[in-house]
């Protein structure tokens, strides 16, 4: 055998010619998707591509490093005023602010890092929720971020470029977004990613093996901070207006639930759990439109329900898929990709 | 004086709600380590059953109350058995997810049935009677809901006789087991099954008792959420891992709440109490009354 | 004497990957029976799946205890009816007290204060553990957590004992001990599958052997007569001819 | 001057003393082996020893400088590596990531050159073939290479052992803390670990601290030996003065 | 032709909480719904039926951004009718605006819909700081009280509310007593009542939402704390609060500013075709309550300047209508007056400027205690 062999194929990202083509067909979709589809349809896909980003990032530190966290609506809230204010009160524009309140809520990250290191489980989530909790409190009592009123946005310039419409929007954010998965996977696929994973796998064995285990946990909050930051201040530009009650719990829920239903500790899953639970988030209130089953739906509510609560529908409907696809595979999207992959390779055999 | 003792009073009475359900949820956490946050719906639906049956059907509330038992521990199994149990493959993280769509679920369906709009629970003690001390400590005027003392006796039932219950039966250690190893825990011969089916069930009947003590003030769908969130807190507080830390826990969070409410900020009492969690936990990981175990190589 | 269990053609998989093929073995009533094995033969994958852990296998074969099928039943049920189990790996509850761990070993038993009589009994073969009785198993000793595994399923009062390497990582004099144990328990009356690594000691105390290749039985038959084949003696006890050194230089080299 | 030295340390759990007095020194490149019976402190020296427990008194020297008190990612970068009674791996990673956390501490990619990982001519990417190729190196010794893509979760109990071995090798340590290493093998494969811990030593020129319950491999390697039994020291010698010893005979051989 | 009208169609949207904790306020976009059934059975506006696209958003401002642009560009709406909340209208009030689409009636009185002012969104309900100013004067001048204090939502709905009472407390030389701010969240209000009850107040406003305005008198009862409560429009749905309080409620002063919510009076008859048509289109698990009867309220000038625009429905005339609407009277409100845009005149866009008080009686029934307050 021989034992000559290039090692940079390991951590090619791209790990074949197939890849590299499929690759390419995405980013063709990306670039005709603004002349393909409806305003609206690129408004959805600005809202997605901001929860890719936060999925992305709280994926380094559930998924990779294993702490878990339901306050990262906090650091979203952070993000979203951080830029706004910069822009609005100081004047900064947007391709300083963005960054710098990102890096804002990233020491922010660290910071609610520290207890982490010594709580996990129920007792870690209870400090990062309460965390979540008092920033949208904070915030919501102080007046100069606009109290519960909330904050407009100001006018985005780019140079002399204005960033107006929503299609505008989308050519700043798809590359933002693609930047910042390839700089995950990077993360992930070296050095600092095998930190985390062998953290969450086995700490003490991390730890005598060299890994500065304090370091890297508050390093993937840090992180995974920073992403839900830089996504917070994208948020506030799709919305063009912020209110505190906006980053409410649900919020950090959801998030969390796009990480584990796509999968935990898989980039791929955590995009693909963003597109399902935004779209779910986004569309299911379309349900009784629906041909036949809407009807059907409203007839069953006028018999065994309620007309007034009709729309809770959506509710359910999105409960049932979630469990669902976690019963079916505990590993999430990425889980029933791989199983469709196998079932594709081995076919028709 | 008075006031604070009044605060102090108030502050053990919101704290009886709490205390049912962070009971309700450790005793779930005790045999499958995760926190269920399907807990306050799991309260919710059984209270709105309980009003299905009084208001549509005209059942006597006693009558009511006693199906809703029923219900409540019927719910609690079938969770269990449809859900939960084919997620065994699942690991905490999935499980959280599972009980969230849970929540969603239960949630949804009781709005879709019974609309967004407060409802009143015909509940025979009114929230809004006291018992006067005046009379009992000469010169006070503190004050004592007759609600609040009913629950506060309830709780402190519960909580003793679940307490015993676990205390000494061997059930208490199987659960245990069943939480850290069920493989193996099967393999001493504990049915893990129904051990798992008994604590949704129980923990399902907890939640119910505190779910209709809170509907007798307004009964609407999101009613259970903040004293879910702050069962849950007092739960972690006492330690996920003790009965009776969850109660304490609970206790100390509701006079918390009050006594900041009452001397230094009405408006951050419920984040201040959460704060003061956090610095608790940072000095002692697991909780007030819980052991905390370091893995050892 | 007659077979207490018999497993009959009993094939295995995980998932995919099957780890024992057509397996039949028998064990008789009273007798301690021992199962080498070179690492990943299947040694341990027979212990679970008589004790059905396992999910939905065994996926051929029966497995017949007492004369009753066993085979898909639910593990608790399988203990109850008279099966005791030392998995490999310990596998205490660790963050249960050792006492703790003792009582859910007895958790069918029904008699009470015949449990409570068991305690002295199981402290005397491993006193150490009666010192630690309040103690986390999770911070016993390598050495310690395997007394208490072992512990926990003596005080069960088994039938039939399975054991999976019980010697694993017990001191010397300890292991002695422990085959001691195996004796006296097998003189009252409960029948012992011993699956062990220490093939020498496993086949000195054992009555029968069966020693296991790749998922099937390869070589059986009376302890005292595997001791003394030749290709036992080599494979299994390390006893050679010639230089050891050269032959591991050799594997290396292919 | 001595190469590793422990003075005198204790530590106890609840009032017990797990660890009394200890004291010993290691010569540069030998096999030092430290035999007792159950629950007489080994793991629990080792355990001080990489800096997972805190000892209450005493000194650990390592070329004289007292690591005592330094947290375990520090004691591992100044070159000491170990591996675990029950296997410590990290379960959801290949053979070859495993081994790859041994490189850590040679490693330099941060964050920021992680995330700027462009083609293979930056520097996360040189350094990370390089690295590769080191490990390549020492699962050709371990013969690990069948198993360099698969997660080590399923693999057999042997190979695992073998794996955390290449772990801690990668660490390229001067001193290796075994705790035992032959355990759940059959006397074969405890042949081939042997030698493989001889090669080690012969090879890369390692000092190994070992802890072994099976005397006939304790004899054959080591150096010389260190009895304990409950946390105090019996005796410190080469193999046949410790094996006769009678209080080792007593305690832990259990021959007269 | 403009978009969203057609000779036979005319498109109007509302979004709304239908789900979510905030669904109690979706009763409203139902009741625009029936109040829309009701025009097109009397044959629509000069030929035109009104398609009425009501959507949730479970009060997420997200989710009503994507509602209203989604409906916007696939079906063409023409003009937005009420919509639930402070929040979710911000979000869409750059969008609306930036298109030039009518907006009339947003369901809540915040100061922001008018300040500045927009040329085409139409503020109907009346600022939550005047119904404020009413029931500080009213408890000043005709009850003689002196301590005043206050409990309110820390949000914009209850800022307005001390807003309001501070500057008209100011006005007669008088400062609150107490101000006492809510978490929006918090289901513990004993604290609150405690404090209310250490300041000895002779009337407090309650500017909460109705779910804890019910607690907090029924927590003053317990705490054995009398005295006037008061409070905003939001919670003056009398017999569902005298239920939910069982009977506490009973004395309660509220501002309010329909005709709707009187039972003393006899129903004028355009009330009575509005019931008539309630009891026609609504489903039978809803209720005539204040929120559903809003949905009315806020659209009735719409619908009117729709008439007025005739045959000629474009959203310039439209416009131009809604500014001359004057003196309006339907079921909500009293002279409703809207006048030509002007951008330094928050006025121009704002039409109610006047409520009135009634107080809760047995059952659940009103009594009337004021005559229309107007503030400026
Ligand atoms: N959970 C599992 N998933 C997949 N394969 C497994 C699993 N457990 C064991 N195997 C495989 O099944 C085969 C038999 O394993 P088993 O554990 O029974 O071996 P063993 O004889 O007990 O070995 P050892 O001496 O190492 O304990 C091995 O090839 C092993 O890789
Ligand atoms: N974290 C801990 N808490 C309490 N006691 C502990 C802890 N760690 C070790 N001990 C105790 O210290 C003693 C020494 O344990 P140690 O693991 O060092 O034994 P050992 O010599 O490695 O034994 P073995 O050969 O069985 O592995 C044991 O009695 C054990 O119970
Ligand atoms: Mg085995
Ligand atoms: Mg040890």
């Amino acid at each position: 055998m021989n034992m000559k062999r290039d090692y940079y194929e390991d951590i090619n990202l791209f790990h074949s010619k197939t890849v590299i083509f499929w690759f390419a067909v995405l980013i063709l979709f990306l670039v005709l998707y603004p002349f393909l589809f409806k305003n609206y349809y690129i408004y959805v896909a600005n809202y997605i591509a901001i929860n890719i980003i936060v999925a992305t990032g709280l994926n380094i530190l559930v998924g990779y490093t294993g702490l878990i966290s339901l306050g990262h609506a906090g650091f979203f809230c952070l993000g979203a005023y951080g830029t706004v204010i910069l822009m609005v009160k100081a004047h900064i524009p947007f391709l300083i602010a963005l960054p710098l309140s990102s890096l804002f809520a990233g020491l922010f990250g660290f910071l609610i890092g520290l207890p982490a290191l010594r709580l996990e489980g129920p007792y870690l989530s209870i400090a990062t929720l309460a965390f979540g909790l008092t920033i949208t409190q904070v915030v919501g009592k102080l007046d100069f971020f606009g109290g519960r009123e909330g904050l407009h946005t100001s006018k985005l310039l780019i140079g002399n470029l204005h960033i107006d419409s929503d299609r505008d929007f989308y050519c700043l954010l798809i590359p933002i977004t693609i930047i910042m998965i390839f700089i995950a996977r990077n993360i992930v696929r070296t050095r600092v990613g095998r930190a985390f994973i062998a953290i969450r796998d086995a700490e003490i064995a991390a730890e005598t093996i060299g890994v500065n285990v304090m370091l890297y946990k508050t390093l993937a909050f840090a992180i995974s901070a920073f992403y839900t930051g830089v996504a917070g201040g994208l948020y506030a530009f799709v919305l063009r207006f912020i209110e505190p009650q906006l980053f409410s719990q649900m919020m950090s829920i959801m998030f969390l639930a796009m990480v584990v239903v796509g999968g935990i500790g898989s980039t791929f899953g955590s995009i693909a759990g963003a597109i399902l639970l935004t779209l779910l988030d986004l569309e299911l209130r379309n349900i009784l439109s629906i041909p036949y089953l809407g009807k059907f739906l409203e007839s069953l509510s006028k018999n065994f329900f309620s007309i007034t609560g009709v729309s809770n529908i959506q509710f359910i409907v999105f409960g049932f898929i979630i469990i669902f696809i976690m019963l079916f595979e505990p590993l999430g999207m990425f889980g029933i990709w791989i199983r469709i992959k196998k079932y594709w390779k081995t076919w028709p055999f | 004086m008075f006031d604070f003792v009044q605060m102090l009073v108030s502050g053990i009475a919101s704290g009886s709600a709490y205390a049912l359900m962070g009971l309700a949820m450790v005793i779930i956490y005790k045999t499958s380590k995760i926190p269920n946050f399907a807990q306050g719906e799991m309260a919710l639906a059984p209270s709105f059953f309980a009003y299905m049956l009084i208001d549509s059907y005209h059942l006597p509330f006693y009558i009511a109350c006693i199906l809703t038992f029923g219900f409540s521990v019927f719910l609690g199994c079938m969770i269990e058995i449809i859900v939960l149990r084919k997620a065994q493959k699942s690991n905490v993280l999935g499980m959280i997810i599972i009980t969230i769509g849970l929540e969603m679920i239960l949630l949804g369906f009781v709005s879709w049935k019974f609309g967004a709009e407060p409802k009143s629970m015909p509940f025979p003690i009114s929230p809004y009677d006291s018992i006067p001390m005046k009379d009992l400590i000469k010169g006070t005027d503190l004050i004592i809901g007759t609600l609040e003392l009913f629950t506060f006796t309830i709780a402190l039932i519960l909580m003793i006789i679940i307490f015993l219950f676990f205390k000494f039966t061997k059930f208490g250690i199987a659960m245990k087991a069943t939480q850290q190893n069920q493989v193996i825990a099967r393999a001493m011969g504990i049915n893990t099954r129904r051990i798992q089916m008994m604590t949704w069930a129980i923990s399902s009947f907890v939640g119910c008792i505190a779910g209709l003590l809170v509907s007798s003030i307004t009964l609407h769908p999101y009613m259970m959420w903040d004293p879910m969130l702050k069962g849950f807190s007092a739960a972690v507080l006492g330690g996920m891992a003790s009965l009776p830390g969850s109660i304490i826990g609970a206790y100390i969070i509701g006079i918390l709440e009050s006594l900041f409410g009452g001397y230094i900020s009405i408006e951050f009492k419920s984040v201040v109490s959460l704060m003061i969690i956090v610095v608790v936990l940072c000095i002692k990981p697991s909780g007030l009354f819980a052991r905390h175990y370091i893995k050892k190589v | 004497m007659s077979a207490i269990i018999e497993l009959k053609d009993v094939v295995t998989f995980y998932d995919l990957i099957i780890a024992l093929r057509s397996i039949s073995i028998s064990i008789e009533q009273g007798s301690i029976t021992a199962i080498l094995g070179n690492n990943g033969a299947g040694k341990s994958t027979i212990l679970k799946t008589i004790m059905g852990l396992i999910s939905r296998q065994p996926s051929k074969g029966d497995i017949n205890f007492l004369g009753g099928k066993i085979a898909g039943i639910p593990t608790e049920q399988i203990v109850r009816l008279g099966i005791s189990y030392v998995p490999e790996g310990r596998e205490v509850f660790s963050e249960l007290t050792v006492k703790e761990n003792l009582l859910m070993g007895a958790y069918t038993r029904k008699d009470k204060k015949g449990v409570k009589k068991d305690f002295p009994w199981i402290y005397n073969y491993f006193p150490i553990l009666k010192e630690k009785e309040n103690q986390w198993a999770g911070t016993l000793s390598g050495g310690q957590q395997q007394m208490l595994a072992i512990g926990r399923a003596l005080i069960s009062r088994p039938k039939l004992l399975l054991l999976d390497e019980p010697s694993l990582g017990l001191s010397p004099l300890l292991v002695k001990e422990i085959f001691n144990i195996i004796k006296a328990i097998n003189k009252e009356g409960v029948t012992i599958v011993l699956m062990e690594q220490n093939a020498k000691m496993a086949l000195t105390i054992s009555d029968y052997a069966y020693i296991l290749e790749n998922g099937r039985v390869g070589i059986k038959g009376p302890s005292v007569e595997l001791l003394e084949k030749k290709e036992v003696r080599e494979l299994y006890l390390g006893i050679y001819s010639g230089s050891s050194r050269n032959r591991y230089q050799n594997i290396k080299k292919k | 001057m001595s190469f590793f030295k422990v003075e005198n340390i204790s530590i106890s759990f609840g009032g017990v003393k797990a660890l009394n007095e200890i004291a010993f020194e290691v010569n540069k490149g030998e096999i030092f082996s430290i035999i007792g019976p159950n629950g007489s402190g080994k793991t629990t020296l080792f355990n001080c020893i990489s800096g997972i427990y805190k000892p209450t008194n005493g000194k650990i020297l390592f070329n004289e400088s007292n690591i005592m008190g330094k947290n375990p990612h520090n004691i591992a970068k100044l070159g000491i590596a170990r591996t675990f009674q029950n296997i410590e791996l990290f379960p959801y990673m290949n053979t070859m990531e495993n081994l790859m956390i041994g490189r850590h501490i040679y490693m330099k990619t941060g964050i920021f050159r992680a995330a700027f990982m462009l083609g293979r001519k930056s520097f996360a990417a040189k350094e990370e073939s390089f690295h590769r190729e080191k490990v390549e190196e020492i699962m050709e010794l371990l013969d690990l290479q069948s198993f360099r893509n698969r997660f080590v979760g399923g693999l057999p109990y042997g190979v695992q052992k073998r794996i955390e071995l290449g772990r801690a090798l990668a660490l390229e340590p001067k001193i290796l803390l075994l705790d035992e290493p032959c355990a759940g093998m059959t006397s074969d494969e405890k042949e081939d670990m042997i030698f493989l811990v001889q090669d080690i030593l012969e090879i890369l020129g390692v000092t190994i601290l070992l802890i072994e319950h099976d005397m006939k491999v304790v004899m054959d390697i080591s150096n010389r030996i260190l009895a304990i039994n409950f946390g105090s020291p019996i005796v410190i010698g080469k193999p046949q003065v410790v094996q006769n010893h009678p209080e080792v005979l007593k305690a832990y051989l259990g021959e007269e | 032709a403009e978009e969203g009208v057609t000779d036979t169609e005319i498109h109007i949207g509302q979004w709304s909480p239908q789900t979510g904790p905030a669904a109690p306020w979706g009763a409203v976009a139902r009741g625009t719904g029936v109040f829309f059934q009701l025009i097109n059975e009397e044959g629509g506006i000069e030929g035109r039926k009104i398609v009425y696209h009501m959507f949730d958003d479970s009060y997420n401002p997200a989710k009503t951004k994507a509602g209203v642009k989604q409906l916007q560009e696939s079906v063409g709406i023409f003009a937005w009718a009420a919509g639930i909340g402070s929040a979710t209208g911000l979000a869409v009030k750059e969008y609306l605006m930036s298109k030039n689409i009518p907006w009339v009636g947003p369901c809540s009185g915040s100061t922001q819909w008018t300040n500045p002012p927009q040329k085409y969104l139409f503020s109907i309900y009346p600022l939550y700081a005047t119904e404020a100013k009413a029931l500080c004067k009213y408890a000043v001048e005709t009850l003689a009280k002196k301590k005043i204090g206050i409990i309110y939502q820390n949000d914009e709905y209850g800022k307005n509310g001390l807003i309001g009472a501070t500057e008209e407390l100011k006005a007669h030389g008088l400062e609150l007593t107490i101000s006492i701010p809510l978490d929006v969240e918090t289901s513990d209000i004993k604290p609150h009542v405690l404090q209310a009850r250490k300041s000895e107040a002779e009337a407090i406003l309650l500017w909460v939402s109705p779910f804890h305005a019910v607690r907090i008198v029924g927590t003053g009862k317990m705490m054995k704390f009398s005295t006037q409560w008061m409070t905003s429009s939001t919670c003056s749905d009398f017999p569902l609060m005298y239920s939910l309080s069982g009977g506490l409620w009973e004395g309660v002063i509220a501002a309010t500013f329909s005709e709707f919510a009187l039972s003393d009076v006899p129903d004028s008859p355009l009330m009575l075709k509005y019931k008539e048509a309630f009891k026609k289109f609504a489903s039978k698990d809803e209720r005539w309550s204040v929120f559903f009867w809003a949905g009315f309220g806020m659209v009735e000038p719409m619908i009117e300047a729709i008439k007025k625009c005739g045959k000629d429905l474009t959203r310039e005339n439209f416009v131009k209508q809604m500014e001359g609407i004057k003196d309006f009277q339907g079921v909500a409100g009293k002279n409703i007056t809207f006048k030509p845009f002007d951008e330094k005149d928050p006025s121009s866009r704002q039409g109610l400027n006047s409520v009135f008080l009634v107080q809760c009686i047995k059952d659940g029934g009103t009594k009337k205690l004021t005559d229309w307050m107007e503030f400026k």
